[in-house]
C-alpha cells in the first residue's frame, strides 16, 4: 500500500439523500482502501480536517456520506460542484471482508461505509435501522438491505443464527450488536484531528488500555493494527 | 532548522514525515504510565486548536522497552520530552533517558496546560535534571509566566542548554447550546494560529534577556515559511511546527523551502543569518 | 451588565456610547502623568489588535481636577481604573479617587503588558488599596499568571471584592520586510478575538476556585451576544467590551441585545441566569 | 452637526488615477464634513477600520483616493462596484476654509483632501508635489494645480509672498511647509484604530503633551478641538 498523501480533488457533484449529503469527489488516482477505512477531509474555513467513511468507491470517484450534525460537516454538505477540497487517506483499519457468513448492521449514519462494502462483498444481507423515514432514505444506497425505524431496533433484525457481523452505527447500537455477536467487527468513532496517530486526540480505552483509535481501529476486532501509517519511502518503492 | 512540536507527531506512526524534520521530538514522558484525559480531547476554535491529552504515555520504562529501539531505528536525530510532577520525577525520567547515547537532548516540558501547574519552580527542576544528565537541556516554557524572561535566565543559570519557547496557552471552549465545555476535562491547551504574536513575543523578550547565548527552538502558530522567519528574527535558531502537522504532513518540505526563499527575499543567505534580525537597529 | 474594558472608551469624547453601557469604566491612571509609548503604538495581527499604548494618563492631580468633574456630570455609574509600580502608588491613587462619592468601584490593573511587571504582589497591592478605601475593589488579572486561580483567592483574601478577567496578552508583530518589530515598544497588549478562549479559561478557573462568591467581569475578545453569554456562562456576573468597540460604536446595544436573545433561546429569561451554566452537571 | 454613526454603504466605482485608487461609494445622505475631516473604512478581512480624507463629495456620492501601501489599502483598492463596505464619519478637525489668501500645498497621496477642499473653497491657487510622473496623474482631480516632480520639491513652488497655506502630506514635506508659513494649516497622520479618541494609539506630541491625533486634529495650528466628538443624543435632537 502506497503511504497516504494530503490531495487536492474536485467536488464532481453533490447530493441530499434523505437527510444526509452524499458528496461525490474526483478520484484521481487515489486509492480508495479497505471498506471500513476512512478519509481525513479538509473544510473551507476550519482548522481540523474531519473523518469520514469511503461511502463509494467508482473508477473516477470516490463519495462520502455526510451527515451534517454540526459546524463543519454542514459546510461539507453545502460544497458545490467544482469546487476543490483537500483530502488524505485511506486511513485506518477497514473491515475484513473474506468472511464466509456476512451480515452488514448499520445505524444512522453508520450506513456510511456500506455500499462500498457490499459492491467489495458481493451485495451479502445488509440490515440497517434509522430514527427516521427521512435518514432512512439513505437505504437507497445499499442493495437488498432491510430497513427498520426506530421503535424497532436493528438489534431486532439480526437472525438467530450464527453470522460474521460488520456493524457501524452510534456507540449504544454497537454495544447492543457487541452483546448479541461478541466477535462482531465493529466501526467506532472518537474526535480526530490527525487521523495518522500524530495527536492522541482519539483515544478509546480497549482492554483496559488507552488506545488511539485512529491507529488501532475504527474497526476494531478486525485486523490487527497495521504500523507505520504513514510508510517509509522505501517501502512505498517496494509497493 | 524544522523540529515537530512534542505530542504533535508520532515518528512510530508516521516515519516519512518524521524524517523529513531535522530533529524529530517524542511526546512527553513521565516516570509512571498516564492514561491522559477523558474524552473528548480535542475542540476547533475560530482560531486554533484546543487540546487535553493530558501527557498520556507508557511511562518511562516502557518506553525505554518499547519506543527507543524503535525510534533509535529511524536513524536520525531525535530529542525525548520529559515531564513529571515535581523535580524528583523529572530527574528520573532524564537519569533513565540519559543513559542512551542515540537521545540528542531532553526537553523538559515545564509547562503543561493539562496537568496541575508543578509545583517546583521551573529553575529546581533543571538543576535537578543537570545533576543526573551531561545531555543538551531544553527548557520548554510556558506562555503563562508573568516575567518569561526572568524564568528563562534562571533555568540557563541552573544548567538549562537551551530554551524551547512556547507550550499552549490556557483555553476553554463551550458547546454552543449546552454551554458545557467542550473538552472532558473543561480547560485545554490552545494552540495554533491564535497564539503565534503570543510565541513571537516569548522568544523575542527571551533572546533579548539572554543575549542570544543559548539556542531557542520557537514553536506556536507557524504555518509557513514567514512565520517561522518571523521566530528566527525574533531570536529563535529552529522552528518546531505544532498542530500545522495534523492538516499537512507536507509541512516540515513546504516549511524549509519557504523559509530559505523568505530569508532570501530580505536579503539573508541562509535562514539562521536571520536570527534576532528584529532585535537590530534599523538601518534606513 | 455590559461595561467597557478600561484604556477602550473615553466617554468624554464619546457620551453617547458611554451611556449605552451600564457602567463606563475610566483608563487606568497613575499617581503620577505618564506620557505612555513611543509611536507607533497599534498594529492589527491576524485575528487580533496589538497595542502598546502604555498607561498614558495625566496623573491622579490632574484626573481629579479635569476628568472626574465632567465623568461626574455624565449622570452614570462609573469605575476609575487604577495603575502603579507598586503597592504604595495604586494605594495612593486609590485614597485621592476614594475620596469621591461618584466613584461605583475602583479596578486595579495588576496586569499591564505595556509597563514592567509590577515588583509587588497582587495581593499585596490589594491590600494597601483596601486599608485606604471602602470602596468596591477589582482586581484585574493578567492572564499571563501560571495559575490564575490561585492569585484570585488570594486577592479575595487580601481584600478584593471582585474580579475583572483579564488584560491582553503578551504579543509581537514584525514588519513584513524590515523584520522589526511595528510596535515602537516592541512587545505590545494582544486582544480580540484571538484571546477568546483564553479569557472564558481565566474565568472558569476563578469561578471555580471562588465558587461563585464574587462578582467577575469577563472581558478578552467579544465582539457579539453569544460570546458574551459564554464568559457568563464561565462565570462572569457582567461583561466588558474592549478593542470591539474602536469598530463598532453601536457594540453595547447589539451585544445587550443579542445576549438576551441568546440566552432566552437557551431556556434561560435573563442572561444573570446563565452565571456558571459551564459548570452544572450535564442534564442530559 | 449630528452624531457620526457606522454606516452600509455600496461601492458606486472604483478607478486608476496613476498609482492611486479612487473609491467611489454611494452617500445616501451621510455628512461630508469639512475638508480635512475623515472617515474610518472598514476593510473586509481586516480587524482594525481605517482613516482617509474625504477627497470628493457629490450629491450622491463621497470618495477617496487611497494610496496602496499596505495589506488594508490593497483590498480597499480592489473592491468593485456594488460591494458594500462600511464607514463611519465625519471625523476629527478639518481645515479652515474662511481664509483671505488660500494656497493648498499637498504632497504625494496628501493631495487626497484638496479636490474637496478646492470646491468647497471656490477653487483656489494649489501646488502639488510627487515623486513619480504616475503619482502625478491625481493632479487631474484639483483644477488649476501647478505641479512638480522630484527632485523639484513643492515647498519651491510656494510663492514669497504672505499666503494662508492649508498643507497635507508626508512629515518631512509638513515640516518644511512649517518652517517657511509658520502659521499653516497642517494636516498629520498617525495610525488610528479607531478615530474618535478612544484608543490613544494615534497619540503626538503637541507643545511637549502627548495629544491625540484623531481628537486635536488632524488638521492642527486650524480650528480649536471639538469634544465631544460623539456627540449627545441630546445634542443631536437639537441638530
Ligand atoms: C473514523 C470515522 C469515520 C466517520 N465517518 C463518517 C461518515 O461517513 N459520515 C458522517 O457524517 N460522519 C462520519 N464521522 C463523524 C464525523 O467525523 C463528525 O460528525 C464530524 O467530525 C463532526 O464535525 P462538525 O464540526 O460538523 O460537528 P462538531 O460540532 O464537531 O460536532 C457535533 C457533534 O458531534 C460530536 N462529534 C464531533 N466529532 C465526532 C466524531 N468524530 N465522532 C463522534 N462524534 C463526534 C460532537 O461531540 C458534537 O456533539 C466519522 C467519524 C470517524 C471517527
Ligand atoms: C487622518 C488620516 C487621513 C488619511 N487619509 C488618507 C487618504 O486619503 N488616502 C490614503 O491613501 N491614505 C490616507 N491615510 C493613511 C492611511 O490610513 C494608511 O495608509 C492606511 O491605514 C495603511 O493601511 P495598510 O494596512 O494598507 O498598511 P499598513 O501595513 O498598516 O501600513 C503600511 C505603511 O504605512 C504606515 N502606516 C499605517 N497606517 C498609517 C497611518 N495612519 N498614517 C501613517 N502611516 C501609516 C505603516 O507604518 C507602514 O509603514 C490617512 C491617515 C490618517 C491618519
Ligand atoms: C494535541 C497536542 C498534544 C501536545 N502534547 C504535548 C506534549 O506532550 N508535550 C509538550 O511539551 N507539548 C505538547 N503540546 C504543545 C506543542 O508542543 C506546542 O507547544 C503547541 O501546540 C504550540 O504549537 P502549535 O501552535 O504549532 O501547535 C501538544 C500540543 C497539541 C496540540
Ligand atoms: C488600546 C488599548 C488600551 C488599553 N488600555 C488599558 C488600560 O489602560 N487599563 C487596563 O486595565 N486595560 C487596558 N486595556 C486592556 C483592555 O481593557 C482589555 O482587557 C483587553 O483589550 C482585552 O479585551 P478585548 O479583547 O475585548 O479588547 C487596553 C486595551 C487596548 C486594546
Ligand atoms: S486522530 Fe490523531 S491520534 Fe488519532
Ligand atoms: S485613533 Fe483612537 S484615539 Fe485616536
Amino acid at each position: 500500500m502506497a503511504s497516504p498523501r494530503r490531495e487536492q480533488r474536485r467536488v464532481g457533484g453533490s447530493e441530499r439523500i434523505g437527510l444526509y449529503t452524499l458528496l461525490r469527489l474526483e478520484r484521481g488516482g487515489l486509492e480508495a482502501g479497505l471498506p471500513g477505512q476512512f478519509f481525513m477531509l479538509d473544510v473551507p474555513g476550519h482548522i481540523m480536517p474531519r473523518p469520514f467513511s469511503i461511502c463509494l468507491a467508482e473508477k473516477d470517484e470516490l463519495a462520502f456520506l455526510i451527515n451534517p450534525v454540526g459546524p463543519a460537516t454542514r459546510v461539507l454538505c453545502e460544497l458545490e460542484r467544482g469546487q476543490k477540497i483537500g483530502l488524505f487517506g485511506p486511513l485506518g483499519n477497514g473491515f475484513r471482508t473474506d468472511v464466509k457468513r456476512p451480515l452488514l448492521v448499520g445505524g444512522g449514519i453508520g450506513v456510511a461505509p456500506f455500499p462500498y462494502a457490499a459492491q467489495v462483498m458481493g451485495n451479502p444481507p445488509v440490515v440497517l435501522g434509522f430514527r427516521t423515514a427521512r435518514q432512512a432514505e439513505a437505504a437507497q444506497l445499499v442493495p437488498k438491505a432491510e430497513v427498520c425505524i426506530e421503535p424497532q431496533l436493528v438489534t431486532e433484525l439480526i437472525p438467530g443464527v450464527p453470522m460474521d457481523v460488520l456493524a457501524c452505527g452510534p456507540e449504544p447500537m454497537l454495544h447492543a450488536v457487541h452483546a448479541l455477536v461478541p466477535d462482531a467487527q465493529l466501526a467506532w468513532e472518537a474526535p480526530m484531528a490527525c487521523g495518522f496517530g500524530a495527536c492522541y486526540g482519539c483515544v478509546v480505552e480497549l482492554d483496559g488500555k488507552s488506545r488511539r483509535l485512529c491507529v488501532e481501529g475504527p474497526v476494531l476486532n478486525g485486523r490487527p493494527p497495521a504500523l507505520p501509517l504513514i510508510d517509509d519511502e522505501e517501502e512505498e518503492a517496494e509497493a | 532548522m524544522i523540529l515537530n512540536a512534542s505530542g504533535c507527531l508520532d515518528a512510530l506512526t508516521a516515519p516519512r514525515v518524521a524524517r523529513s524534520l531535522d530533529i524529530y521530538v517524542a511526546k512527553t514522558i513521565t516516570p509512571e504510565p498516564m492514561s491522559g484525559n477523558p474524552q473528548p480531547r480535542l475542540a476547533e476554535t475560530d482560531f486554533g486548536l484546543l487540546n487535553s491529552i493530558g501527557l498520556q504515555n507508557p511511562g518511562v520504562e516502557s518506553f525505554c522497552a518499547e519506543i527507543l529501539p524503535r525510534l533509535e531505528e529511524l536513524g536520525m536525530p531525535f530529542w525525548i520530552s520529559v515531564g513529571g510532577a515535581n523535580a524528583a520525577d523529572y530527574a528520573r525520567v532524564c537519569e533513565r533517558i540519559g543513559e542512551r547515547e542515540s537521545v540528542s537532548a531532553l526537553e523538559l516540558n515545564l509547562s503543561c496546560p493539562n496537568v496541575d501547574p508543578a509545583a517546583a519552580g521551573a529553575a529546581e527542576i533543571v538543576a535537578a535534571c543537570r545533576a543526573v544528565s551531561d545531555k543538551p537541556l531544553y527548557a520548554k516554557l510556558s506562555p503563562h509566566l508573568p516575567d518569561v524572561a526572568e524564568v528563562a535566565t534562571g533555568v540557563i543559570e541552573a544548567g538549562a542548554s537551551g530554551l524551547t519557547l512556547v507550550n499552549s496557552l490556557r483555553g476553554l471552549v463551550l458547546d454552543e447550546w449546552t454551554l458545557e465545555p467542550r473538552l472532558g476535562r473543561g480547560v485545554g491547551g490552545y494552540s495554533g494560529a491564535a497564539m503565534r504574536p503570543v510565541a513571537l513575543a516569548a522568544v523575542y523578550l527571551c533572546y533579548e534577556a539572554t543575549k542570544g547565548a543559548v539556542p531557542i527552538v520557537g514553536v506556536g502558530g507557524v504555518q509557513n515559511g514567514k512565520q517561522a522567519l518571523d521566530l528566527i528574527a525574533a531570536g529563535a535558531s529552529a522552528v518546531a511546527l505544532g498542530s500545522v502537522l495534523f492538516g499537512d504532513l507536507e509541512a516540515p518540505e513546504r516549511v524549509r523551502t519557504e523559509l530559505e526563499q523568505e530569508a532570501l527575499a530580505r536579503g539573508f543567505e541562509r535562514p539562521g543569518e536571520a536570527r534576532g534580525a528584529a532585535h537590530r537597529p534599523s538601518a534606513g
